[in-house]
């Protein structure tokens, strides 16, 4: 067990040294990336056995090495740690990178050869630090791997380096993240210092736990792009779809929700820090879902989507739930990097991001538009579809640990998933396209990794039983009441979305919107949905963005301007003339000397 | 009577070094240095150090006003003897200056007796007993300064040679 | 008999005052050494006195390597200022402040 | 012979030295690269010996002692003079081909000077030691002569601030030596406590914090660093420093840790605000050696945590960062000795589109700004993580917050080197930089030291916590 734990860490590492090593093959373009896919390929086929080796409720099996003395006893170690929780994640991790990278070949294919093989590199060496995080056997492990995907992301945002708005975002996501990461690197020496480990189960109960659980829980609010840190998110998206599917959907933002997941000893030992959790993640579903219904770029909705599904995860996690939390994180990867890739097919066919100018997407690049409603289905939580089943399974949670507010803020979100997903679905895919195109075309190695991806999506349901097992808790789906409810919401904000956006489209879509439309026809209604539309939903959903925008984003940028602008002042006191710079000695030495002769005084004549 | 010979020197010593660095003109600083150099040896005699004072006079007074005055003429055209020197930011300086003043003299205050006084060396064998300490216990201090000399005088001779000769 | 040592204390640290301000008023380099050199000399009285007092050879010896030290820094410093001068004709030490910020 | 094995590593600077000096003098005027290579090997081969050795004990009466600790900080000062050789090389032979023989003398003097400094446990000798590694230093500022006049206001400006700290220092120790009575550093801590006493201990730190740039004794540091000739900062960055600091320990440490409380709150004080300036210093520079500077003077702000809080663990880990740094700091200066010499410039413009000119090149430049903000898998990291975690052993919460909140800062301009190198395109006709050889051994030294100490630190950190426990005998 522990060699193919080893080899799906350290698999990638050969594959990135190899592109790094070997510029010849880095140069090459497609063969780095046919290198760099088969070996996430096989680290897959390894993860999958891995996984279906570890018995459900065994105790994990640690492998490691001592790496840092420290008076005594080791003070850090290397390894790896096989249980329930690593294999599910890494076995997720690993598919979805096999899937992104078996894409990227046709996706990068245009690109000049240099940058295929720094892009492949990129991937291989991400693949890796990831991995690491997550069979990491203690939390310091798992912070090396944590910071290693930052700087991945960071390479991978700014892979268009020419574009200066991918530069920037690059920095945005940076700083951000490391702000986060400074929290939860805080809470690693306190973890250290009060209960003198750095292992997973390691808690001290009291204010301590609250204090680390609620240090780590900023780590992975940042990474995980909560609000109100979730603004580097929707920035990143100026990197090549594919990575927006790998690292910015589906693995290195679910970091977060893992990371809670794997500390989740700690959280269970604090009751405040699982109510903050959970108001934080239902916040988030409601900030982002509002955000994302106003996006005119594709992949900013689907960027503000992922915030807004995190904060479900996160949310479950607050419920006492990390089942739901970890279940919901599987299936969000599979129809989200689905959605992605889909999404990153329609860029490619017609060279924009913007949803207004794709439309028809039906009738001209009918693969991907199928696959892309495949994903939508399991994100608006169609029954039958993955989402459906996690998303259920987390409202769940959060009712039967009485979190109303949550609950109530999570239920809400789902009318609002159905309704932003609505209106890309009908304008991007239904609406008449301004222009004619004829019949685009997707590559057969970018259609199948999307293929399967999207039968995983539909069936992802299924595996709430299996996962459950191996984190030694149960699901069982059943119908209830909330389910119920958030089933009607969801259909609700989708057929609200189709009636608003789909008039002069087609009206495809519109029996889905069936029981809302029997209303909606009788014209009663329909001035008053009309006004409430405009007046009331619209209102706040700009008011959302222009919060996220100008607030929580003008804050990150004020804290900027005030330290350069500060700094800028400082300066003018090295005025370079040597007379001020002899003062500023005596006058240290001065004030040191009175301090001095004012402690001397304090035990004059003793003798220690 | 070393009392009233200690008062003397020490204004001396005190006039000449605010001479120093309040003169207006150059040459005269340095020559008010040499003055108060010379009254230190005076002191350090009145304090038994006899060989100490020596040096002081040879190396410290005689070397140092030698080199000053090489510099000061190296570095001014000399035309005329006199080379004015500015002083600014007296307030500031002499407002400092008093604060240094204060706070070692009221730390010297405060540890009156703090000190215990021995027995002083006998004048006689202190010179003979330097010579051996140097000898001795201090050796290697004395070692590693004759590299640092070499080193600076290397130093300096390169960094004031005129010109590189390629 | 000897006055007692915190005379030659006071005396001392007077003479370090004094230093300090020439440190910081004057411009011309060289005699901005000169005041260093004040400063310097009363490190030796210090020392000397403290010598005394205890009847410690020490710091005699103290003194003989402060001398040395101060003679070999008096004569990199004069190195220096000569560069400076043949540099720009000046040894105006506060106009040096082409690099700053 | 035996009472000089304490002194071996010294003695073998010294037949370095003299080496030198023979062959500065058998070498045609034309041709004294070979000086420098000599030099380089000399020291090279006394780090060897370094190595090899174990700690052989007191001489001179108990004045010098070669303990763990000494063995210890001679080998850092010992590495950087090797890298600061070599990185000298190729420049020296360039811009004053016939000074090269002094060159090599007056680091080889500081060299020898920092080795017995780091075992000095006498008054005297201690002082002699610090200047001897001090005063080459405004030399070799000044030696290597700018065209444009800047290397001489460097040194002048060096030379001040150093002259005004070297006399407030031996007044602080003449109180010291007054106070206790002798000039044995461990009898320091059996002196009757005194306003006096402490006045000495003040100015004496006063005096010597100059060498290690410490706010507010730092001003000094980014001109001189911009003025100086870069492979000479880069040993200036890190060597002396290093020398600063095993003075401050000697006196401090080995002599008044009983008197821990009195000296604590001042340098904790001076600790925050070289953090916080030197940041501040940094963040707006164009300027990539003033850049270097502010956040050197950072760095030797968090290390003064470590070193004031006065444990064992404290000092093993300021050792540790001390070797972490030599590695570091010198490789981001050596690589901007090699850019600067490019483009005549040493603006952050020059490394525009580095990655994709010399890619080499530019991913070491990427793994020393790395390690100084402190990424996992660099030398940089463990020395700031074990710093942070001895200062919070030692109940300084506060500040480890504040050097982490300032660290994200940092990182702000590192990235932006890091981004003119890998998101900004080159400039039209931009060619790679050339890289003489000795330059290179010196930046494949730099890099596995980098990611060496990141990946493998136990030995390193091992003989750092030896070093300091049996130095505090705890």
């Amino acid at each position: 067990m522990i060699p193919l734990a080893l080899f799906v860490v350290l698999g990638p590492v050969a594959g990135f040294l190899l592109l790094a090593g070997l510029p010849v093959l880095r140069r090459s373009g497609l063969a780095a990336g046919v290198v760099s896919s088969a070996v996430a390929l096989a680290t897959l086929v390894a993860a999958i056995v891995l996984l279906v080796g570890v018995e459900p409720g065994a105790a994990p099996v640690i492998a490691q090495i001592d790496w840092l003395p420290h008076q005594g006893e080791a003070f850090a170690r290397l390894g790896v740690r096989v249980d329930g929780t690593s294999a599910v994640m890494g076995a997720v991790v690993a598919l979805i990178a096999s899937a992104v990278q078996v894409y990227s070949l046709g996706y990068m294919a245009s690109e000049g050869r240099p940058s295929i093989g720094r892009y492949f590199a990129w991937q291989s060496l991400f693949l890796f630090s990831m991995q690491t995080l997550v069979f990491a056997p203690d939390l310091l492990q798992a912070f090396l791997g944590w910071e290693l995907v930052g700087l991945c992301s960071y390479l991978l945002i700014g892979f268009y380096y020419q574009k200066p708005s991918a530069a920037k975002a690059a920095v945005k996501a940076f700083w951000v993240t490391k702000f986060a990461d400074m929290g939860l690197l805080t809470g690693l020496v306190l973890m250290r210092w009060q209960v003198g480990s750095f292992a997973w189960e390691a808690v001290q109960p009291g204010w301590t736990a609250t204090a680390i659980a609620l240090l780590v829980f900023l780590g992975a609010m940042g990474k995980s792009a909560q609000f109100p840190l979730h603004v580097w998110l929707p920035d990143a998206m100026e990197g090549p779809t594919p990575v927006s599917a790998l690292l910015h959907a589906a693995t290195m933002v679910a970091a977060g929700v893992y990371l809670v997941v794997r500390t989740w000893p700690l959280f269970e030992a604090s009751g405040v820090a699982l109510h903050v959790v959970a108001w934080v993640g239902a916040i988030t579903v409601v900030v982002a879902g509002l955000t994302a219904m106003v996006q005119d770029d594709i992949k900013k909705v689907l960027a503000y989507s992922t915030c807004s599904q995190l904060g479900y995860m996160v949310a479950a996690l607050g419920a006492g739930s990390p089942v739901a939390g970890l279940f919901h994180l599987t299936n969000h990867a599979f129809f989200k990097a689905l959605l992605f890739l889909a999404a990153g097919a329609a860029i490619h066919a017609v060279h924009s991001n913007s949803i207004w100018e794709m439309g028809g997407l039906w009738r001209s690049l009918k693969g991907a538009s199928l696959l892309f409603l495949v994903g939508a289905a399991a994100l608006i939580g169609l029954p039958g579809f993955s989402g459906f089943f996690s998303k259920d399974f987390a409202l769940e949670a959060l009712a039967e640990s009485h979190l109303w507010g949550p609950f109530a803020l999570a239920l809400g979100g789902v009318a609002l998933t159905g309704f932003y997903v609505g209106r890309v679905v009908v304008v991007a895919f239904f609406r008449r396209p301004a222009k004619e195109r004829g019949r685009l075309h997707t590559p057969l190695v970018m259609t199948v990794p999307m293929t399967v991806l999207a039968v995983l999506a539909v069936v992802g349901g299924l595996l709430g039983g299996p996962i459950a097992g191996w984190l030694g808790g149960a699901y069982h789906f059943h119908v209830t009441p909330e389910g119920l409810t958030a089933t009607v919401l969801a259909l609700g904000g989708l057929g609200l979305a189709t009636w608003i956006y789909g008039y002069e489209g087609g009206r495809r879509l519109v029996v889905l919107a069936a029981p809302a439309g029997a209303f909606i026809r009788s014209g009663l209604l329909d001035r008053f949905y009309e006004t409430a539309w405009r007046q009331g939903l619209l209102v706040v959903a700009h008011a959302a963005g222009w919060f996220d925008r100008y607030v929580v984003d003008g804050v990150m940028n004020l804290v900027a301007w005030s330290v350069l602008e500060g700094s800028e002042r400082t300066r003018r006191i090295q005025t370079g003339r040597i007379p001020d710079y002899v003062l500023a000695v005596v006058v240290a030495f001065v004030v040191l000397a009175a301090w001095g002769a004012v402690s001397g005084m304090s035990g004059c004549g003793s003798t220690p | 009577m070393n009392v009233a010979l200690f008062v003397v020197v020490a204004a001396v010593l005190l006039a000449a070094s605010i001479s120093v660095v309040a003169g207006r003109e150059l040459v005269r600083s340095v020559l008010w240095l040499a003055v108060a150099l010379a009254s230190t040896a005076v002191l350090f005699v009145l304090l038994h150090a006899e060989f100490i004072a020596a040096v002081q006079i040879l190396l410290y007074t005689g070397g140092i006003i030698t080199l000053m005055l090489f510099g000061v003429m190296l570095t001014a055209r000399i035309t005329g003897v006199r080379i004015a020197v500015g002083s600014a930011g007296r307030v500031r300086g002499g407002l400092v200056a008093v604060g240094v003043f204060a706070t070692l003299a009221w730390g010297i205050l405060a540890s009156q007796g703090t000190i215990v006084a021995h027995e002083p060396l006998d004048p006689e064998s202190t010179t003979r007993l330097l010579g051996a300490a140097f000898l001795t216990d201090y050796l290697l201090p004395m070692e590693v300064l004759s590299l640092l000399l070499l080193a600076v005088m290397v130093g300096a001779i390169v960094l004031a040679r005129r010109r590189d000769p390629s | 008999m000897t006055p007692p040592l915190t005379w030659f204390l006071l005396l001392s640290a007077a003479l370090f005052s004094v230093g300090t301000y020439g440190l910081l008023t004057r411009r011309n380099a060289i005699a901005i050494l000169l005041s260093i050199e004040i400063m310097a000399n009363a490190v030796n009285i210090n020392l000397v006195a403290f010598s005394r007092c205890l009847g410690d050879l020490a710091g005699q010896v103290f003194t003989l390597f402060a001398i040395s030290l101060t003679v070999a820094e008096v004569v990199i410093g004069l190195a220096i200022v000569v560069l400076l001068y043949r540099d720009r004709d000046d040894v105006r030490a506060d106009l040096a402040d082409r690099m700053r910020g | 012979m035996t009472a000089l094995l304490p002194l071996l590593l010294p003695l073998l600077v010294l037949g370095v030295i003299l080496l030198v000096l023979v062959a500065d003098l058998l070498l045609p005027a034309t041709d004294r690269r070979a000086v420098g290579i000599l030099a380089a090997a000399g020291v090279a081969g006394t780090l060897a010996a370094s190595l090899a050795i174990s700690p052989s004990g007191e001489a001179f009466g108990g004045s010098y002692v070669m303990d763990e600790l000494t063995l210890y900080l001679d080998r850092v000062f010992l590495a950087a003079a090797v890298l600061g050789i070599l990185a000298a090389i190729d420049h020296a032979d360039r811009h004053f081909p016939t000074r090269q023989g002094e060159y090599y003398l007056l680091l080889l003097a500081s060299l020898a000077g920092m080795l017995v400094l780091a075992g000095a446990r006498d008054l005297v000798l201690l002082v002699v030691a610090f200047e001897t590694a001090g005063m080459p230093l405004y030399l070799l500022a000044a030696l290597p002569k700018s065209p444009d006049g800047r290397s001489t206001e460097a040194a002048l400006k060096y030379y001040f601030v150093g002259a005004a700290s070297t006399a407030i220092a031996l007044y602080g120790l003449s109180l010291l030596y007054g106070a206790a009575g002798t000039t044995r550093i461990a009898a320091l801590g059996a002196a009757p406590v005194s306003p006096l006493l402490f006045v000495g201990v003040m100015a004496t730190f006063a005096g010597m914090a100059f060498k290690i740039g410490l706010v507010p004794f730092h001003f000094w540091v980014p001109d001189t660093y911009e003025g100086a000739s870069t492979p000479f900062v880069a040993f200036l960055s890190v060597a002396p420093k290093a020398a600063g600091y095993a003075a401050l320990l000697r006196i401090l440490h080995g002599g008044l840790l009983d008197h821990h409380a009195l000296w604590l709150p001042p340098l904790l004080v001076l600790s925050a605000a070289s953090m916080i300036l030197g940041n501040v210093i940094a963040i707006p520079q164009g300027n990539v050696k003033r850049l270097l500077a502010g956040s050197g003077i950072a760095q030797v702000g968090t290390m003064l945590l470590a070193f004031a809080v006065g444990t064992a663990e404290g000092v093993a880990m300021l050792l540790f960062y001390l070797a972490a740094y030599v590695f570091t700091n010198m490789g981001a200066f050596v690589v901007q000795s090699v850019m600067g010499e490019h483009a005549a410039s040493d603006d952050m413009q020059a490394y525009r589109g580095l990655a994709r000119t010399a890619p080499g090149l530019a991913l070491a430049m990427l793994l020393f700004l790395l390690s100084l903000a402190g990424i996992p898998f660099m030398a940089g990291f463990w020395a700031k993580l074990q710093v942070f975690i001895a200062v919070w052993h030692a109940h300084q919460a506060a500040l480890v917050i504040l050097a982490a909140v300032l660290a994200v800062m940092a990182l702000f301009y590192y990235l932006r080197v890091a981004r003119a190198m890998y998101i900004e395109p080159p400039p039209e006709g931009a060619v790679a930089p050339v890289v003489a050889r000795p330059t290179r051994v010196a930046l494949i030294a730099c890099v596995l030291g980098t990611v060496g100490l990141g990946v493998f630190p136990e030995p390193f950190v091992r003989s750092a916590l030896d070093a300091a426990a049996l130095f505090l005998g705890q």
